[in-house]
């Protein structure tokens, strides 16, 4: 195994558990699904994965290497990138600074052609008649694609992705659900998708991962979590 | 020093009254920039002003400071009011990002302008006056008592702003806005009128902390500047907005410096005052109270 | 640069260098304070402005530089000493930067004042310690050569603000403006370059401290570490907006014109009419000179 | 509106300027004062001495300049305590200004750094408010100072008097400032001398907020003399929790403070007694100009001058003006008047010695019914020691 390995990953807030006993697999080149409730621990594994949150127990290996423990940009210059679920531009920045600042930091070792890699990343997410704008400025899904195309432009190999089609309409989904697939084949990327929008997390992913109160409860092809009773108890239950 | 001195209620008296003297000068800074994110470098001026109308009451009708105390909050609401229509709506309009760095700027502006005025109107010689400088003896603990009506004023008012906080319309509303403006405005609380509010409030027990100050200090126009850096150690310290955790971290900076003192040498009396609040900030960068929040 | 921007500099700089032979001696002494305070706010320019963490503090280091200065005089040659000053401050920030610069907004504002007092009284106990109780400085160098030193840090701040502004390193300081949380999400390395930034902004502080020293023959702590410098450096700062590179150097020269023309002309209300000038900035031009000038583009 | 609020502010100083100016011809005599800043509080004192002496002399028909009289006018600015720019505001009154005659600005560090700049033009200016071992190391010539509030000599002479008024233990406290820590430098070895024993010796810095542990440890050492090398805002201080916590000792000393008029405002007979620092007082018959000074003073201020820095920077301008009547307006001329003559003050007379004043005696002021007598030394003492 070579892509994201979660071994036994827990995470408590304060006596809150957000994440015990968590393992989860993601191959080089799949597109794995990350499925739960609001407050299931799916971006709380997110951080931690990126390094934005320190694990309390627990090991994560990416490529081979251990990363649990360390700093996000650390983490970054390995490979990884994220988008963050509520959107953060650098909102005084135009949309091209943005994305040319993650490709001048990101990945190591480091790109010789930002400029290159920015445009490159721009043309992608269709954001490249917006680059002169500042990014705050762009609507919703705007900047959604702005977080897509920023973590692209980091030259990571595994993205994670995190509600990018919440607050979107149903052509925004769509639109969406494209330029991510485009980015997978084009770029061979590796993607670990948090979407709350469920058909369109079943077209995506390969394969399906279901976190509730912090525990993975299935795991699977799209098909077979779809029926899974465990699965729709947790969300219909979560349900108000 | 002896261990009789640590335990000596001589020094717990004088602890306290420092150390409610802090706490009264930070509460007031503590509403203002609890609610609106004003850094108010001009607050210690508000109490050197408050001072001056103690001492001018005093020369000139001899009515005591402790009774002057209300003119000079009154003086406060004043100048908060003053402020609020003539220069705050357009500091708080112009985009949170830039309302510290632009407060910082007015604020120090503000105290430049009041500091000699005060200089021109007063000369800067400086003032003093004389009353309530008789020694009571409580179980052997001798008080001035000047000092103990500056520690129960400055305890019932500290007291009584928590209290009122907690138990009236008003207080809940401050403390909505000082824990999230938008939220509160969306759950329908007047937001605009509860920051008046609360600067009144704060620029009120500024005033009225001169006035009781100006019992056992000298007085000046250039005395406010110490106020202002103590009053933002104590706030910072108890955490900004945290009206409680400011109070608390008044009271703990006075015994920080009795004690202090009396365990170490008097020469480390100030590098006990801004060694503890650093310390502090370097091990919870929140100050005091964010500790206690996430436990709760 | 471009070529016209690039002589502009040039002839300025020119100028600047020629000043001592085109003013009378107090001409020289103002020219001596536009020297001082641009060299200081830009280089506090070099974390505040880029990454926005406002240093109340930064007359530590000009402190620190000075009394390194007055310390080894006649013991060490100032151009030893003087960098040795610089050195220190820079070695005080990179120390202290670690833990102070986890401290965000407001708090760091404040953490930073109380440092800098902190300091202040711990090198007034060191020199009651030390039986120190009063340093006279003999033969310090005269005004001419004081300006023209003063002049070459300015002249080094500029460049390094520059160096800085345009480097990986500025990049990812404005990115920890803006957020700084996705900027390390990004990859910015925010810790190791907050500290280095501070660092680099103590270092012509404490050099300027370490000349200014020697600007009057008595040496008192509580001069040197007036947390009034701190404020001005901020107040420079902001008044020509600190997020573009020319705005501490605008910042800087206008005030010190400015308040120079007042105190000349009105001794008893100067202070005021600066006051109220402050304030005019804050609501007619909140983004400071350079805001204002850059507003008219859509 | 910021030009016209400048130009409002142009006219309105000029104006300030102006007004004292009368004769046709006046002689310019320029100084910095201390508005802003650290100093601020203590520069009234000074400010308000200059100010009745140009009056009088005013009043009087003006200054003789040894042909002529002519009125006088200030040319002043602000130093904003900041000895470096005082110096540069001494040298654009010299270079620009183009005065004709100097007083001095307010404080030791600030004299010291002015006496470069009078050098270098060959000015010659009577300083006042200085007191430090360190203005002996100045080059003579061109600065005198009136002062006899020299810490060396402060030290064995308050050794002196603690000894004649029986002190046999003395607690001392001390501020980490210049002045204080340079008179605990030399007291130290004065009273070990003198035998009498130091049962404590604490500095404190100048922000203490508090003295109780202090004050306690100095009740409780049973020491008889009490000696606070204090500045002003430790005085008051002290003043108020020493009698909080009944500090008793008979000799009771203060450094800088009681001669201040809002001390004795803010204390009254619980400040009686107290010993302190000062050369000058209005009960000293001898001097015969001293009482009319004092009295005149009340009525132009309604307060009391500060019975040191009022008075020095009084003596400094009677010197000035004695010597320009003698020697005229050229600076040569007047160096060497001030260097040789002897001069007539509220102080006595007073004669330099390089940079020294040789003749006014190092003294101590008690107040003793909200009067300040001189009780030391006995040759000009207005009244005798008390103790507490």
């Amino acid at each position: 195994m070579n892509g994201l390995v979660v071994r036994d990953v827990g995470k408590s807030f304060g006596g809150v558990r957000a994440l015990e006993g968590v393992d989860l697999d993601v191959a080089p080149g799949a597109i794995v699904g990350l499925m739960g409730a609001n407050g299931a621990g799916k971006t709380t594994l997110f951080g931690v994965i990126a390094g934005n949150e320190r694990a309390d127990a627990g090991t994560i290996t990416f490529e081979g290497r251990r990363i649990d423990g360390l700093r996000p940009d650390r983490v970054a210059a390995l490979g990884i990138a994220r988008t963050f679920q509520i959107v953060r531009p650098f909102r005084a920045l135009s949309v091209r600074d943005n994305v040319l600042l993650a490709a001048r930091f990101g990945r190591r070792p480091r790109d010789d052609d930002p400029a290159a890699t920015t445009a490159a990343a721009l043309a992608d997410l269709g954001l490249a008649e917006q680059a002169g704008r500042p990014a705050g400025a762009l609507t919703l899904a705007e900047q959604k694609r702005l977080e897509l195309a920023r973590a692209v432009a980091t030259g990571a190999r595994l993205v994670l992705v995190d509600e990018v089609m919440a607050g979107l309409n149903a052509t925004e989904v769509a639109a969406m659900l494209d330029v991510i697939g485009r980015l997978h084949q084009d770029r061979r990327l590796t993607l670990l998708v948090v979407e709350h929008v469920m058909q369109a997390l079943m077209r995506l992913a390969q394969r399906i991962v279901v976190l509730h109160q912090g525990r993975v409860i299935a795991e699977g092809e799209p098909a077979t979590i779809a029926g899974d009773a465990r699965v729709s108890e947790a969300y219909l239950g979560a349900a108000p | 020093m002896t261990m009789d001195l640590i335990a000596s209620p001589q020094l717990l008296f004088s602890a306290l009254v420092l150390g409610a003297g802090y706490a009264l000068v930070g509460l007031g800074l503590n509403l203002v920039y609890g609610t609106m994110r004003l850094l108010n470098v001009g607050h210690g001026d508000l109490v050197m002003l408050g001072a001056y109308v103690a001492f001018w009451c005093f020369a000139l009708t001899g009515l005591p400071p402790p009774l002057a105390a209300p003119l000079a909050a009154a003086l406060g609401v004043l100048l908060a009011e003053a402020l609020h229509r003539g220069l705050l709506h357009r500091l708080l309009g112009a985009g949170a990002e830039r309302i510290e760095a632009n407060s910082l700027l007015v604020f120090f502006g503000l105290s430049i302008i009041v500091q000699n005025l005060a200089a021109l109107a007063f000369t800067a010689s400086p003032r003093a006056l004389r009353t309530l400088d008789d020694v009571v003896h409580v179980a052997g603990v001798a008080m001035t008592e000047s000092r103990i009506v500056i520690l129960l004023v400055a305890l019932a008012v500290c007291g009584g702003v928590l209290i009122g906080l907690r138990a009236t319309v008003w207080g809940l509303a401050i403390k909505a806005v000082i824990d999230n403006g938008r939220a509160a405005a969306v759950v329908g609380v007047d937001v605009p009128r509860v920051r008046r509010l609360a600067l009144w409030a704060g620029f009120a027990i500024a005033g009225l902390a001169g006035a009781l100050l100006a019992m056992v200090e000298q007085i000046g126009p250039f005395m406010g500047f110490p106020y202002t850096i103590a009053a933002f150690v104590v706030i910072i310290l108890g955490g900004l907005g945290r009206l409680g955790g400011g109070v608390v971290a008044g009271l703990l900076l006075g015994f920080v410096q009795v004690y202090g003192v009396a365990l170490t040498a008097p020469t480390f009396s100030s590098m006990l005052l801004y060694g503890t609040f650093v310390a502090v900030l370097l091990l919870r960068p929140q100050g005091l109270a964010r500790a206690a929040r996430i436990r709760s | 640069m471009t070529p016209r921007a690039g002589i502009a500099a040039g002839a300025a700089l020119a100028l600047a260098g020629a000043v001592p032979w085109l003013v009378g001696p107090y001409g020289l002494t103002i020219a001596l304070n536009a020297a001082m305070w641009v060299a200081l706010t830009v280089s506090w320019s070099i974390l505040g402005g880029t990454a926005a963490y406002i240093s109340l503090g930064h007359v530590a280091f000009y402190g620190l530089g000075a009394y390194v200065v007055v310390t080894s005089w006649q013991v060490l040659p100032l151009v030893v000493a003087v960098p040795l000053g610089g050195l220190v401050a820079g070695a005080f920030a990179l120390t202290i930067g670690w833990p102070v610069l986890r401290v965000r907004g407001p708090y760091f504002v404040i953490l930073t004042l109380g440092i800098a007092e902190l300091v202040k009284y711990a090198v007034l106990n060191v020199e009651a310690a030390l039986g120190a109780s009063s340093r006279l400085l003999f033969g310090v160098p005269d005004n001419r050569t004081l300006y023209l030193a003063t002049l070459g840090l300015a002249v080094l701040a500029i460049i390094v603000a520059a160096l800085v502004r345009r480097s990986r390193l500025g990049a990812g300081l404005v990115a920890v403006r803006e957020d700084e949380v996705t900027a390390e999400t990004i990859g910015v390395p925010i810790g190791r370059y907050k500290v280095f930034a501070f660092a680099l902004s103590a270092v012509i502080p404490g050099m300027v401290g370490g000349l200014m020293a020697l600007r009057s023959a008595y040496f008192e702590p509580l001069q040197v570490f007036n947390p009034v410098i701190s404020f001005t450096i901020v107040t420079m700062a902001v008044v020509g907006g600190a997020a573009d590179a020319r705005g501490p150097i605008l910042g800087a020269l206008l005030l010190v014109v400015v308040s120079e023309l007042l105190w000349a002309n009105a001794p008893q209300g100067y202070m005021i009419a600066l006051g109220v000038l402050l304030i005019g900035f804050v609501v007619f031009a909140p983004g400071g000179i350079t805001g204002a000038l850059a507003r008219p583009r859509p | 509106m910021h030009r016209r609020t400048f130009l409002a502010l142009g006219v309105a100083g000029a104006a300030l300027v102006a007004g004292a100016a009368h004769a046709a011809d006046p002689v310019r005599i320029g100084f910095s004062i201390a508005q802003t800043g650290l100093f601020a509080q203590a520069a009234p004192s000074q400010m308000t001495a200059y100010e009745m002496w140009r009056d009088e002399v005013n009043a009087a028909g003006g200054l003789d300049v040894g042909s002529e009289q002519r009125a006088i006018e200030f040319v002043w600015y602000d130093d904003e305590s900041n000895p470096t720019k005082a110096a540069q505001i001494y040298e654009k009154l010299i270079t620009d200004d183009k005065v004709d005659l100097l007083l001095a600005p307010w404080g030791t560090p600030t004299h010291l750094a002015v006496a470069g700049t009078l050098e270098k033009y060959g000015f010659p200016m009577v300083g006042n408010t200085a007191a430090s071992v360190a203005i002996r190391q100045v080059a003579p010539g061109n600065i005198w100072f009136p002062t006899s509030a020299i810490p060396d000599k402060i030290g064995p002479a308050l050794a002196a008097l603690a000894r004649s008024t029986g002190v046999t233990k003395a607690a001392i406290i001390a501020n980490v400032l210049p002045f204080s820590q340079e008179n605990l430098e030399y007291l130290v070895p004065a009273l070990g001398a003198e035998g009498i024993e130091v049962v404590i010796n604490e500095s404190y810095p100048p922000d203490i907020a508090d003295m109780t542990t202090l004050l306690t440890a100095i009740k409780d050492s049973g020491a008889d003399g009490v000696i606070a090398l204090s500045y002003p805002a430790d005085s008051f201080l002290y003043m108020g929790q020493a009698k909080e916590i009944g500090v008793a000792a008979p000799f009771q000393f203060l450094l800088v403070g009681p001669t201040i008029a809002a001390f004795a405002d803010a204390f009254g007979p619980v400040a009686d007694n107290v010993v302190t620092l000062g050369h000058w007082s209005p009960h000293q018959a001898a001097w015969g100009r001293a009482k009319p000074f004092y009295d005149a003073y009340v009525l132009s201020f309604g307060m009391k001058p500060d019975y040191l820095d009022t008075a020095l920077a009084y003596m400094s301008c009677e010197i000035l003006q004695q010597a320009v009547a003698k020697a005229g307006l050229d600076k040569d001329a007047l160096r060497a008047t001030i260097a040789s003559e002897t001069f007539d003050t509220i102080n006595g007379p007073v004669k330099f010695d390089g940079v020294e004043n040789a003749i006014t005696p190092t003294a101590f002021l008690q107040l003793q019914g909200g009067e300040m007598h001189l009780i030391w030394p006995a040759d000009v003492a207005t009244a005798a020691y008390k103790p507490r």
